[in-house]
């Protein structure tokens, strides 16, 4: 069994509003040395798959189809056997 | 003519979507399950409001998957009328049937209010009723639908007059102040190339009755069916 | 096996407590039978503390159809149609985790609702927090306000109305108290009984886990560091899951397969089986075992306990159990056969074969303790009655003490709230939120529904007694403002530890005014909650007994809302302006005093004036009406010019302070506006009523301008409020966005 | 400078709708073999600080204050020198 961890994130020409809140919230708490923050998804997904490649494969499909928007999204992944 | 508006388990102005459709356009008018396969009879389709599974991913990510949207999909490239109201306009893009995404809110509220759209292109059979520039007053609710398409796709939809509404204030102007959520180019709501599929976030459905203070949204199903008419007669 | 003392002593039961329960049962009770003892016997869910004054509230009256007890209260509207409404609080776990904490108690609201088989039409919302200057109340607010809209829209009811106050007292105990309004027809209620020997009981709806496990008991204590090791795990809530249960739930309902219903609130599975069959003087027989669970090695103290939400418990005829799992099915629903209903009274709870508990069901409801708890009128009442009004230096600028009120939270635009709210969903909202009470259409029907929720927590500080009469006239004046006859009120009593006898005493106080409003304003008491225990280092709230109230609109065309609607037209003030200041928003704002006694309740005055209010909308001749609240006079003139956009011109005699006469928070006062040629015709109606009134002037251009005239003294007249509509709207609107940035 | 990537998930024993959601979804879109799915938040946040152990710490700072809520979330955090 694989456990897939899976990062989405905003793409970069797509603004980040929550990101720019939590910036400012830093700011005003005394962080002033973060200059930027992006906000995305972590997605943890169990799967029952007996090889690296057909688990990479599966996942890779589910993000296209449903996981990601590409419109707005990009993402990475990382494959844990367990 | 005959209207469907689509049920997803999460739908909630699906109700509301019938009852204005009715008192309108007094035409025949009923609900087509999710679970459904097929939308044969329908000369309308609507994919209302709400939150169809939730909307905990993304709006309209899961719905786009529902068995219900291969037959509407068809439907649509078949030169079917089909209008996405709310997260109707969100499952539309997730389904690809229109460009762009709808994403969070610029201030990250949900947001509950009358808006004013200038209506940008009366060409189409959702618009035929109105004058050209035509500023109505519509209500939103949402938290995501802030319309984001990158630049070249933008500039097409403007090219080929693709965008129908357009947030502005009250004396029809453009403003930052009148875009409520972010939208690029205070977009409200696009069509596709042919013309036959519209999203939109405003809800007509909620100003379409004098008790309820404002008639404006009675336009677009009064031009649905006026098109029809003139077409199918 | 005897157990500890420590084991119930901290699931909160006292050593008499556990020695009543050794008598009922007979012998020694086991873990899991103390655990169902200690929750069904918390404050919470058995209001042993508050049992013996809330009796003496008044329940019946000819539209009741369905008093305290149940789920909800019901109204008949006429029709066969009936109202079901209930307010709640979620004030303990919102102050742990605002988001959901919020979210969870819309969700247990609604579900108190259509478990009834009513369609839940709208929500009401009345939040208490501290002052907006300090950041953890801004992360409460804000969370609150997001759950709260999290919940609503995704489920698709409107969040109609409902309010706002901020004051230090809620610091740490903010209070989120929740109001739901449905409508059924009389035929399908359903009640939540289990009758019928040998029917099956399903749970159905989510599975299972361990959240909120004792949330129940942890209500009944006060928030403290020690407590927080105790927390439950936090219930998040699932609106998706909701919608599907609420539709299922209204589907199976429908087919009239269902003998009783109840939700899972607090103490879950335990509360819905007993006191379904305390109801009902059956027993309840179930295999634990078989309830769907969301995480491994459950106990089954653990199942009985646990608050997950979004569940329901169903008895139903026998034999149709298949039928009903086909609808739950269709909505993707688990619905199981847990048990059934017996005949021996008791509730007997099974894993498998081994029976865990049984324990005499009406012995955890009829048989829990009622304590008389002692009382004792607090000290600080005098003390904080007697302040040196006639010491107060009157203010120089009215102007700028206006827009001082203005920009005050508790009086500001809450548009910032509800507008995160979808207040429009169904198609049925006739009056928004931003008026004196939210109007729902019944569809098919000429008729509406009003709502509302109100109550001055600083007034029931200082007079508990007028206070809570104060918030029963209000909600009845906003009712009868928006042109609805009122019908019936749900309350929520929020206060601090009724183990303080001064606590016990404001207690008793504000039920004893509750009722005394409530008796002669015709609006009897259908239901409610109590929140208790809402203190923090030993400081308690305000007072806080929220009023929910719904009435009826006969004739929807006779709506009537707060704003001017036409130049010309003559403003009527119907009441007395007396020379109070007490509890006022204005010497809070002006002098930082939270000082005096609370304003004169005459109910007798106020059910006159309401009563030819109601009337004259009723007959067409009023085209505006606004109660008189917090601000007074001054700031109530400026609400009606700006939700109507117009001017006023006023002029007023002035008997005494200037300040008292624009900022007093006199009760029982309305403005109205009217046609210019129905002026007369008005007057004579009021002189007849025996209503005073006071001709303030007209709506004209767009500024609020206010000069007074003194005939016993010159140079005491002249002109005290100049301020353009719009400028006032600004502030009003701006207030509380600002604070929020 | 330094980014930090950091993870927040919810606690083991708090409901996660958004996870069941998308994994009822994901059967029904034919992925069987998907038992769990946990859905979390994923934030990128750069930070103008010299050492590793000063950013560290900074991090665990801003998790604890503002950026996770502890009464529902966990975290872990890792740091890449930029
Ligand atoms: N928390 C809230 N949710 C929804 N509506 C609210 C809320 N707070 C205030 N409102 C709305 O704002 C308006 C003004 O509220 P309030 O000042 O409490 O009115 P009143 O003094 O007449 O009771 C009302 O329509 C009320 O329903
Ligand atoms: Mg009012």
């Amino acid at each position: 069994m694989f456990q897939a961890k899976i990062y989405v994130t905003l793409r970069k020409s797509v603004l980040d509003p929550q990101g720019g809140v939590v910036r400012k919230s830093l700011y005003a708490m005394g962080y002033q040395n973060v200059p930027e923050v992006r906000i995305g998804r972590y997605m943890v997904v169990d799967l029952e798959v007996a090889d690296q490649d057909a688990a990479a494969k599966q996942v890779r499909d589910m993000c296209d189809k449903l996981l990601v928007n590409p419109v707005i999204e990009d993402y990475t992944f990382e494959l844990v056997e367990v | 003519m005959k209207f469907g508006v689509v049920v997803f388990p999460g739908s909630n102005c699906d109700a509301d979507c019938l009852h204005a459709i009715k008192v309108v356009t007094g035409q025949p008018v009923e609900y087509i399950w999710h679970k459904s396969g097929s939308v044969d009879g329908f000369d309308c389709i609507v994919l209302p409001g709400g939150f169809s599974y939730g909307d905990y991913l993304r709006c309209g990510a899961v719905a786009r998957f529902s068995p219900v949207m291969t037959p509407v999909i068809d439907f649509a490239q078949r030169g079917g009328l089909l209008l996405g109201i709310c997260n109707g306009f969100q499952i539309l893009t997730e389904a690809g049937l229109l460009p762009g995404a709808l994403h969070r809110n610029k201030n990250l509220q949900f947001l509950c209010h009358d808006t004013h759209l200038r209506i940008e292109n009366n060409q189409t059979p959702f618009t035929s009723l109105a004058t050209a520039g035509q500023v109505i007053r519509v209500p939103i609710a949402h938290g995501e639908g802030n319309y984001y398409a990158d630049t070249a796709t933008i500039q097409q939809l403007e090219e080929n007059k693709q965008v129908l509404f357009r947030y502005c204030d009250p004396q029809g102007e453009i403003t930052p102040a009148a875009n409520p959520n972010g939208s690029v180019n205070n977009i409200a709501g696009i069509c596709n190339r042919q013309g036959n599929v519209l999203g939109m976030m405003p809800h007509p459905e909620r100003c379409a009755e004098d008790i309820l203070g404002n008639t404006n949204g009675q336009l677009i199903f009064q031009s649905l069916l006026q098109q029809w008419q003139r077409r199918c007669g | 096996m005897t157990l500890e003392p420590q084991i119930w002593r901290e699931m909160g039961l006292t050593d008499d407590e556990y020695e009543r329960i050794v008598t009922i049962l007979g012998r020694q009770p086991n873990y899991v039978e103390v655990g169902i003892f200690a929750v069904m016997w918390s404050e919470h869910c058995s209001y042993k503390t508050s049992r013996p004054a809330l009796k003496t509230l008044p329940t019946e009256g000819p539209a009741i159809l369905q008093g305290p007890g149940e789920n909800a209260g019901i109204v008949d509207i006429g029709d066969g149609q009936a109202v079901v409404f209930k307010i709640e609080s979620h004030n303990h776990p919102s102050a742990i985790e605002p988001y959901q904490g919020a979210a969870t108690g819309v969700g247990g609201i609604l579900r108190d609702i259509f478990t009834m088989g009513a369609r839940p039409i709208a929500v009401l919302d009345s939040l208490r927090f501290g002052e907006l200057n300090s950041p953890r109340v801004r992360y409460l607010f804000d969370g609150v306000v997001a759950g709260i809209s999290g919940y609503g829209n995704c489920i698709g009811v409107p969040t109609v109305g409902g309010e706002v106050y901020f004051a230090d007292s809620y610091e740490d105990n903010c209070l989120v108290n929740v109001m739901c309004v449905g409508l059924i027809d009389q035929k399908d209620i359903k009640k939540g009984v289990a009758s019928g020997v040998g029917n099956p009981v399903m749970v159905v709806g989510a599975k299972t886990g361990r959240d909120g496990i004792h949330g129940a008991t942890f209500a009944s204590e006060e928030l403290s560091e020690a407590a927080a090791e105790r927390r439950p795990a936090v219930q998040v809530g699932d609106p998706f899951m909701e919608k599907l249960l609420l539709e299922a739930c209204l589907e199976v309902i429908k087919t009239g397969y269902v003998v009783g219903i109840q939700d899972m609130g607090a103490a879950g599975l335990t509360s819905s089986s007993c006191e379904m069959a305390s109801r009902a003087g059956t027993g309840l027989e179930m295999d634990l075992a078989l309830v769907p669970r969301r995480e491994e090695g459950m106990t089954p103290y653990e199942l009985m306990l646990s608050e997950s939400q979004e569940r329901m418990l169903l008895v139903v005829q026998q034999g149709t159990e298949e039928k009903v799992t086909e609808i739950f099915a269709k909505w993707d629903l688990d619905s199981v056969v847990v048990g059934q209903v017996t005949a021996d009274g008791l509730l007997r709870l099974k894993e498998g074969d081994k029976v865990v508990a049984e324990i005499p069901a009406k012995a955890l409801t009829d048989e829990a303790p009622v304590y008389h708890r002692p009382t004792e009128k607090p000290a600080y009442l005098a003390e904080v009655q007697d302040y040196p009004v006639d010491a107060l230096t009157m203010p120089d600028d009215y102007n700028e003490v206006l827009l001082k009120l203005l920009a005050s939270p508790n009086i500001a635009s809450k548009e910032y709230v509800y507008q995160q709210y979808d207040h429009m969903v169904g198609l049925n909202t006739v009056v928004r939120p931003g008026s004196d009470a939210a109007v729902l259409r019944v569809k098919d029907t000429n008729k509406g529904i009003a709502m509302t929720t109100d109550c001055n927590g600083r007034y029931c500080y200082l007079n508990p007694k007028t206070g809570a009469a104060i918030a029963v006239a209000e909600a009845a004046r906003n009712l009868v403002c928006s042109g609805a006859k009122p019908l019936a009120v749900t309350n929520c009593l929020n206060f601090g530890n009724p183990e303080k006898p001064e606590v016990m005493w404001t207690i008793w106080q504000c039920v004893e005014g509750m009722a005394e409003a409530c008796r002669n304003l015709e609006t009897p008491v259908t239901g409610g909650n109590v929140s208790l225990y809402n203190e923090t280092k030993g400081n308690a709230i305000y007072p806080t007994p929220t009023i929910g109230m719904v009435g009826l609109v006969e004739d929807l065309n006779k709506v009537c809302t707060q704003g001017f609607k036409q130049e010309g037209d003559v403003i009527f003030l119907l009441g007395e302006n007396l020379p109070e200041l007490g509890g006022s928003e204005y010497l809070k704002i002006h002098f930082g005093l939270e000082q005096g006694n609370a304003p004169v309740l005459n109910l007798e005055l106020e059910k006159k004036v309401q009563q030819l209010v109601l009337a004259e909308i009723k007959s067409g001749l009023i085209q505006s009406a606004h109660d008189c609240a917090e601000g007074g006079l001054a700031v109530a003139l400026a609400e009606c010019c700006m939700a109507g956009n117009l001017g006023a011109d006023i002029t007023m005699v002035r008997r005494f302070r200037g300040d008292a006469l624009l900022f007093g928070e006199s009760q029982s006062r309305i403005i109205i506006s009217i046609n210019q040629e129905h002026s007369v015709e008005l007057v004579k109606k009021m002189v007849e009523a025996g209503v005073p009134y006071t001709q303030l002037g007209k709506v004209a251009g767009d500024s609020l301008l206010l000069n007074v005239v003194n005939p016993g003294c010159s140079g005491c007249g002249g002109n005290l409020l100049n301020l353009p509509v719009a400028k006032l709207a600004e502030t009003w609107r701006g207030a509380i966005p600002c604070l929020m940035q």
